[in-house]
């Protein structure tokens, strides 16, 4: 789509969040969930990442923790940033961990100089760094979008002051009369009427409900967007609603997305790139087209092939996967997918395979993959025949599988 | 289980301080007031010299923080001197009027449970027909009516008029149940009524659940999902509402060991308060809320019992 | 539901139009929204039982207030001793003229001690409901709200407040202070805000979680807005409800009160009276029994009938729990 | 058979008002003026051709809520034929009357739903108008159920294996430790690895998938002739979902049974079902064998909504927009239920409400436009 060549929006590094388990009397620290559990990505201006898993693996919290809602456990979120900046600061970081291999006084002052350099640059730019106000003033470039269009509306306020209390709190708009204009004219940038300003959630649809959830985050006049599975709890003759509606407004407003969802042919009509989250870890992300036709990660294999087609004359494919996902209290060891994954070896079991690129911008994080082996498709053509074609190709449906079929109505 | 319950018993030790404080502020620092013992003492009494001896004589001239530990002392080993009064021990007095406050409270409380329980579920399963309503209606009057009222004239017909009770009075042994029979009457039909109602929206909100519909799906007949899936499953709620009720047994028990004359600990309290006989309240009350923590304690023990996402240990 | 919002589509934009027009019906045009709370008053107003409750409520209150301005001469026969009656004639028995329900001890009227028993009960209940709201909402609302150590404080409280039996703390309380209805009122808060402030701390533990909240959070509000817009709307109605349920309790405790011998001498209350009872009926004298037991009976009932139907209409949720799945 | 009088033929008013019998007791106080469809089918040829009877027959079905809001009518004239080893997706977005259509069959539409009228037979006898005692002694023998949220469908104060035991407890001569036996028996089969283990664990000990497993094992425990799955994937996650459709498709294979899969997921049914029903505000909008329906579809709902769900793979097709919304089920508009979204629809559909006409080859549709004016 439209790259203006700007650069990222938003670059997060690392991101972890683990929330603890209290019990007992006196109450005290048992466990811990890793929720995210060290998540890096870019998202570039104007473009939409998606971000695709099952339950448990911990989108909702990085959704949350995106915004600020939750305060990390560790990482930094550079919202906005100029690229040197971010790189400036990831430098920094590097010579500090460097620096602190070595002893002596010299090493020791160009170490605390470093962390001082550093923690300016943090408290510009680092969401998390900011100080309390800043970060109040810059939520308004960041928003959110709830999955659930039923709890996330305040029962007990009009459609106007849920969609205007974002203006209330970061004083826009001024006047009430210009607050109201603003709200009437986004509820309408949402397809809602602009008469809804005075009625109650609950005099609306699912649909609806979400076209006020959306309206919400909009009047602030963000610049991001991070959806929660805005569609997820919809039916599914409202999900296309949704759906054309977030692409309106992401052009009309230049917005820029991370949508998060569990459904990949959803995703995979959204995203520009895709991230795939399996417990708390990115393990698969690339640009659209090269995730859907390379699927390296066995688990991105196993989430499409799951997926059933709406098409009695495919035939439905067995279960690909054993298992549920496991608790991220107590995450496997080595590859956290090992226990499920079809084509787990010894390794896989021992070692967690790092995220690393398998191809141009496609980055995996399996050990039976680039770069640490050559792609399935290669030594295992019965495979690449299983699975669709090999790489950059488009997929060609499966003969019988009608694409334009009952397309137009 | 057992290390479970220790720990258990020892997460009650801060109520139990908290509960020296409140007995410390209310008898010591309050009761030990000029003004206050100015009030209650006889007014022969009441000169500065006996307010005086009066304070010595239970320690109420020491520093607060020795007559704080002082109280959690007495607390602890139960021993609170002897009645102002009878100059009989406390823990003496105590022990003798426990049995005939068990006798009256034990049984009534028992058969206002079960009996709630019964009526509940009769209303949980006529839901919105005539037995549900008319369980209903009457369980507001009860709710309604003043209990010394319905004591009065219960009192005056059934034992009086009727002459099916003795008016009054006390005797040991099994023949205190021709005693207790009219007061145990009493008991249940004044509180009952309370109880039918939350038992009833206890059991109704388990009713709706989807486990009770998947029970009658397979083939279970409603009497027996009633049984074996509402209620066991509404007993959470059910013994958190005991539990609660707990302390106001002691309520009960006070206006109907008065009125028929019953020696329990009610009519113990009451008798104290009347002569502000200090060690004996401070006894009373100390034991009814040692009373209800060990009841809490065990309520936590049936909790597991009942219900295996409690965890023991 | 009724919406006559038009859920536009990418096509047929005019069709759904008509749709709403035909789905919302009357409720089409520019006109406001029914808000949750109107919508529990029409419940409320549409539910029977409630308003023949009210009513009776409405009547006690205005029977009360009316007798309390002397009018009608009830003040006066219910505190007046009747000089006349004080040898012979004391007790007049139910059913006598000009004393429908007979006359106590010192030639008061009963039936009108009975109404000015309403204006005892009414402010009683009242004082101590103005007392506990504030403390159960401040010790619940803290507590939910900021967890943790203030959290387990105001738990502990709350655990040691049930520990210690109430009757106690009342006893103690008016013994202290004096006997007065303030300090009966106080007392009664003091040991009844516990029920109200759990309540109230679930409520508020649950709503830190909710999205809503979560919502306003992200837009950027700060905590006073979120509590005061977003969460303390949502316990008004367990407010309300415990406020008639505690009502009903405080009353009833009057009662009690005066049989220990706690309550106001002198003054005309149903537990007063109903005590004096006591002695009175081994007599054959009825009149002070039948009388307060008679308007504290209707009294309550319709309270509690009004209770329960006020919190089905606030929460409907209580009584429809399983409706409408399909 | 040529055109079901489905709904046409309830008179609105005919209905037994709410609250002057329980709710147990009015499945079988169909209002007497109602003039139901025969129950006698037709002889000969007709006959011949139903080579197979239904395992469950299910005849102008309609099971409304009565609120205080107003009269809901969830389930309005709904008729299907489930044949013995057969799967029927039942399918409907939510609030279109397919649980309560469910739930209805089964005796157990929560209060204050009620059956008005209609007939399920099963194995010649109408569940619908049986003594509570006897429907009793069919759930779980006969016909059972699989719901949608398994935790919720178990008891959390009892182990996994008790709940399965339960419905041989009802339906079978066995001692306790043969039943305990059994469903160890029965969670192997749904897969569920270290049965006896698992036999003993509580539900909150047990992950979504193996939940729903054990569900599953308590509704096939008693071999029933029918199952209705309520939504029996939706609570879970995609690798799982296909996990649990491979368990009902292989033991519908093991055992015979005929499935009813009530569900709003479209490719569900085109990879589970033999046959579909569409449901749409209460009503069948469309039925008949996938393969044709979902090849060319007679109604426009139908054909919208198989052309709304995005498919992997294919991120270039054009989405099918549904404009609008489900229609209040308390206050439905006239004529043609899906008049107001329909990008078809002509005065006439808001005049008259369509029958379920039949297209024959087993299909039937309730739209003018695709029956043809001819056939009214």
């Amino acid at each position: 789509m439209n790259d203006d060549g700007n650069g990222f929006l938003v670059d997060a590094r690392g991101l972890e969040k683990r929330f603890p388990v209290k019990a007992g009397f006196p109450r005290r620290t048992v466990a811990e969930v890793r929720a995210v559990d060290g998540v890096s990505f870019e998202v570039r201006r104007g473009r939409t990442f998606g971000l695709v898993g099952e339950s448990g693996c911990g989108k909702t919290t990085l959704a949350r923790t995106m915004v600020g809602l939750y305060r990390p456990t560790a990482g930094s979120l550079f919202f906005d940033t100029p690229a040197d900046k971010v790189e400036l600061v990831l430098e920094l970081r590097r010579k500090i961990a460097e620096a602190g291999t070595v002893r002596g006084p010299a090493a020791r002052a160009e170490l605390s100089g470093l962390e001082e350099r550093l923690e300016v640059l943090r408290r510009e730019y680092d969401v998390y760094s900011l100080p309390k106000r800043k970060l109040a003033a810059r939520r308004r470039e960041f928003q959110l979008v709830f999955q659930d269009p039923w709890g996330s509306l305040d029962p007990r306020m009009t459609v106007g002051h849920i969609v205007g209390e974002g203006l209330a709190v970061h004083g826009i708009g001024g006047s009430r009369a210009e607050r109201a204009a603003l709200v009437r004219d986004t509820l309408v940038s949402c397809g809602l009427d602009p008469d809804a300003i005075d009625r109650y959630p609950h005099e609306f649809s699912g649909g609806q409900r979400q076209r006020i959830g959306i309206a919400r985050a909009l009047a602030l006049r963000p610049k991001l967007l991070v959806l929660d599975e805005p569609v997820s709890a919809l039916d599914v003759s409202i999900r296309v609603q949704i759906l054309d509606l977030l692409k309106d407004i992401k052009e009309a407003y230049g917005l820029t997305y991370v949508f998060i969802a569990h459904d990949l042919a959803v995703v995979e009509r959204v995203a520009d790139e895709v991230g795939v989250m399996y417990l708390g870890k990115i393990v698969e992300r690339a640009a659209r087209a090269d995730l859907f036709s390379r699927r390296y990660h066995p688990y991105t294999r196993a989430l499409i092939d799951a997926a059933p087609v709406p098409d009695p004359n495919v035939e439905r494919r067995r279960a690909p996967v054993r298992g549920e996902p496991p608790s991220p209290i107590a995450p496997p060891p080595g590859c956290r997918f090992h226990p499920r994954c079809p084509e787990a070896v010894e390794r896989c079991r021992l070692e967690e395979p790092p995220l690393a690129q398998a191809a141009p911008g496609h980055y995996v994080a399996c050990w039976m993959r680039p770069p640490h082996r050559a792609a399935p498709g290669a030594d295992r053509p019965g495979l690449a025949a299983a699975f669709g074609p090999g790489p950059v190709v488009r997929p060609t449906p499966a003969p019988g599988r009608s694409t334009g079929r009952a397309g137009g109505a | 289980m057992l290390h479970y319950l220790a720990r258990r018993i020892v997460s009650t030790l801060p109520i139990l301080l908290g509960v020296a404080l409140v007995f410390f502020l209310v008898f010591n620092l309050v009761g030990g007031s000029e003004r206050f013992l100015y009030n209650i003492l006889p007014p022969k009494g009441r000169t500065p010299e006996t307010i005086d001896q009066y304070r010595e004589a239970y320690g109420l001239d020491r520093p607060v923080i020795v007559q704080f530990l002082d109280t959690v002392g007495d607390m602890v080993t139960f021993d609170f001197g002897r009645s102002e009064s009878t100059r009989q021990k406390v823990s003496y007095l105590i022990a003798r009027y426990v049995p005939a406050s068990a006798a009256l409270a034990v049984p009534a409380f028992v058969v206002e449970i079960a009996l709630a329980l019964a009526l509940a579920m009769l209303c949980a399963r006529t839901r919105g027909r005539w037995p549900d309503r008319l369980v209903g209606v009457l369980s507001v009057a009860g709710m309604s009516l003043p209990m010394l009222a319905l004591v009065i004239i219960g009192q005056r017909f059934l034992a009086f008029e009727a002459g099916l009770f003795p008016i009054s009075g006390w005797t040991r042994g099994l023949g205190a149940i021709r005693y207790l029979a009219l007061p145990w009457l009493l008991w249940v039909t004044v509180s009952v009524g309370y109880d039918v109602r939350f038992f009833r929206t206890a059991l109704v909100e388990e009713q709706g659940k989807e486990y009770v519909r998947a029970a009658l799906a397979k083939g279970m007949p409603r009497r027996l999902a009633m049984r074996r899936h509402v209620l066991r499953n509404a007993m959470v709620p059910i013994l958190t509402y005991v539990v609660i009720q707990v302390p106001f047994l002691l309520t009960g028990s006070m206006l109907l060991e008065r009125f028929f004359s019953i020696p329990g600990i009610g009519e113990l309290l009451v008798q104290a308060i009347l002569s502000y006989d200090l060690p004996v309240m401070k006894a009373t009350v100390t034991f009814y809320t040692l009373f209800f923590i060990g009841f809490s304690v065990l309520t936590d023990l049936l909790y597991a019992a009942v219900d295996p996402r409690v965890r023991l240990g | 539901m009724s919406g006559g919002i038009v859920d536009k589509g990418r096509e047929g934009g005019a069709s759904a139009a008509r749709g709403a027009a035909a789905i919302g019906g009357a409720t089409r045009g520019r006109e406001r929204g029914m808000s949750p709370f109107r919508l529990s008053m029409r419940r409320l107003a549409r539910d029977r039982s409630a308003m023949a409750a009210a009513a009776i409520i409405t009547a006690f209150i205005a029977t009360a207030l009316v007798a309390g301005t002397g009018a009608f001469g009830i003040k006066e026969a219910a505190t007046v001793f009747d000089e006349n009656s004080l040898d012979t004639m004391r007790y007049l028995p139910v059913g006598t003229e000009g004393h429908v329900l007979g006359t106590d001890g010192f030639g008061r009227d009963v039936l009108a001690r009975s109404i000015m028993g309403i204006r005892t009960a009414l402010y009683l209940g009242y004082l101590a409901g103005l007392m506990t709201v504030p403390i159960a909402l401040l010790l619940g609302a803290v507590a939910g709200w900021y967890g943790g150590l203030v959290d387990d404080a105001v738990t502990w409280l709350m655990s040691v407040v049930v520990a210690v039996p109430g009757i106690l703390l009342i006893m103690s309380l008016i013994q202290i202070v004096g006997k007065s209805f303030t300090t009966m009122a106080f007392a009664f808060a003091v040991t009844g805000w516990v029920g109200l402030a759990r309540v109230v701390r679930g409520a508020f533990l649950q709503a830190r979680e909710s999205e809503y909240v979560l919502a306003a959070r992200a837009l950027g509000a700060g905590d006073a807005r979120i509590v005061f817009r977003h969460v303390l709307p949502n316990v008004f109605h367990f407010v309300t409800v415990n406020f008639v349920l505690q009502f009903v309790g405080v009353v009833k405790s009057e009662v009690f009160l005066a049989f220990v011998g706690l309550t106001l001498v002198g003054e005309a209350t149903w537990g007063s009276m109903i005590d004096s009872a006591r002695s009175e009926v081994s007599s054959g004298r009825w009149q002070n029994l039948i009388g307060p037991t008679l308007f504290m009976g209707i009294f309550l009932m319709a309270m509690t009938v009004f209770g329960d139907s006020l919190r089905d209409a606030l929460d409907p949720k209580l009584k429809n729990a399983e409706e409408v799945r399909s | 058979m040529s055109v079901e009088r489905d709904t046409a033929s309830a008179p609105r008013g005919g209905v037994p008002k709410p609250g002057n019998a329980g709710p147990g007791a009015p499945r079988s106080a169909a209002p007497a003026g109602a003039a139901r469809p025969l129950p006698a089918r037709p002889a000969g040829l007709a006959a011949a051709l139903a080579a197979e009877a239904p395992v469950l027959d299910v005849r102008n079905l309609a099971a409304w809520y009565f609120t205080d809001e107003g009269t809901v009518k969830a389930v309005d004239g709904v008729g299907f034929k489930l044949g013995k080893g057969k799967t029927l997706g039942l399918v409907g977005e939510s609030g279109c009357g397919k649980t309560a259509t469910g739930l209805a069959v089964l005796g157990l539409l929560p209060p204050p739903g009620r059956v008005v009228r209609g007939e399920a037979v099963l194995g010649r006898r109408d569940l619908l108008r049986m003594p509570e005692a006897d429907l009793a002694a069919m759930r779980g023998r006969d016909i059972a159920m699989i719901f949608q949220e398994p935790m919720s469908a178990l008891d959390p104060l009892m182990t996994a294996g008790e709940q399965i035991a339960e419905c041989l407890e009802m339906h079978t001569a066995l001692d306790r430790r043969e039943r305990a036996e059994k469903a160890v028996e029965l969670l192997a089969s749904v897969g569920v690895p270290e049965p006896a283990l698992r036999a003993k664990a509580w539900p909150h000990e047990l992950s979504g998938g193996m939940r729903q497993r054990v569900v599953i094992a308590m509704a096939l425990a008693c071999d029933p002739k029918v199952v209705i799955a309520d939504e029996p994937t939706t609570a879970l996650d995609v690798t799982v979902q296909a996990q649990i459709l491979d368990l009902i498709e292989d033991t519908q294979e093991r055992t015979g049974m005929g499935v009813i899969l009530v569900t709003h997921d479209l490719a569900a049914v085109a990879q589970a079902a033999d046959e579909v029903a569409v449901m749409y505000a209460g009503v069948l909008v469309e039925t008949g064998p996938v393969k044709d329906v979902y090849a060319h579809p007679a109604h426009p709902y139908t054909k919208a909504l198989l052309g709304s769900i995005p498919v992997v793979g294919q991120a270039a097709r054009q989405l099918v927009t549904i404009p609008g919304r489900v229609p209040n089920l308390a206050r439905l508009p006239s004529g043609c239920r899906f008049a107001d979204r329909c990008p078809l629809a002509e005065s006439a559909c808001r005049a008259v409400e369509p029958d379920l006409v039949d297209l024959g080859a087993g299909r039937r549709v309730r739209c003018i436009l695709a029956t043809g004016r001819a056939a009214r």
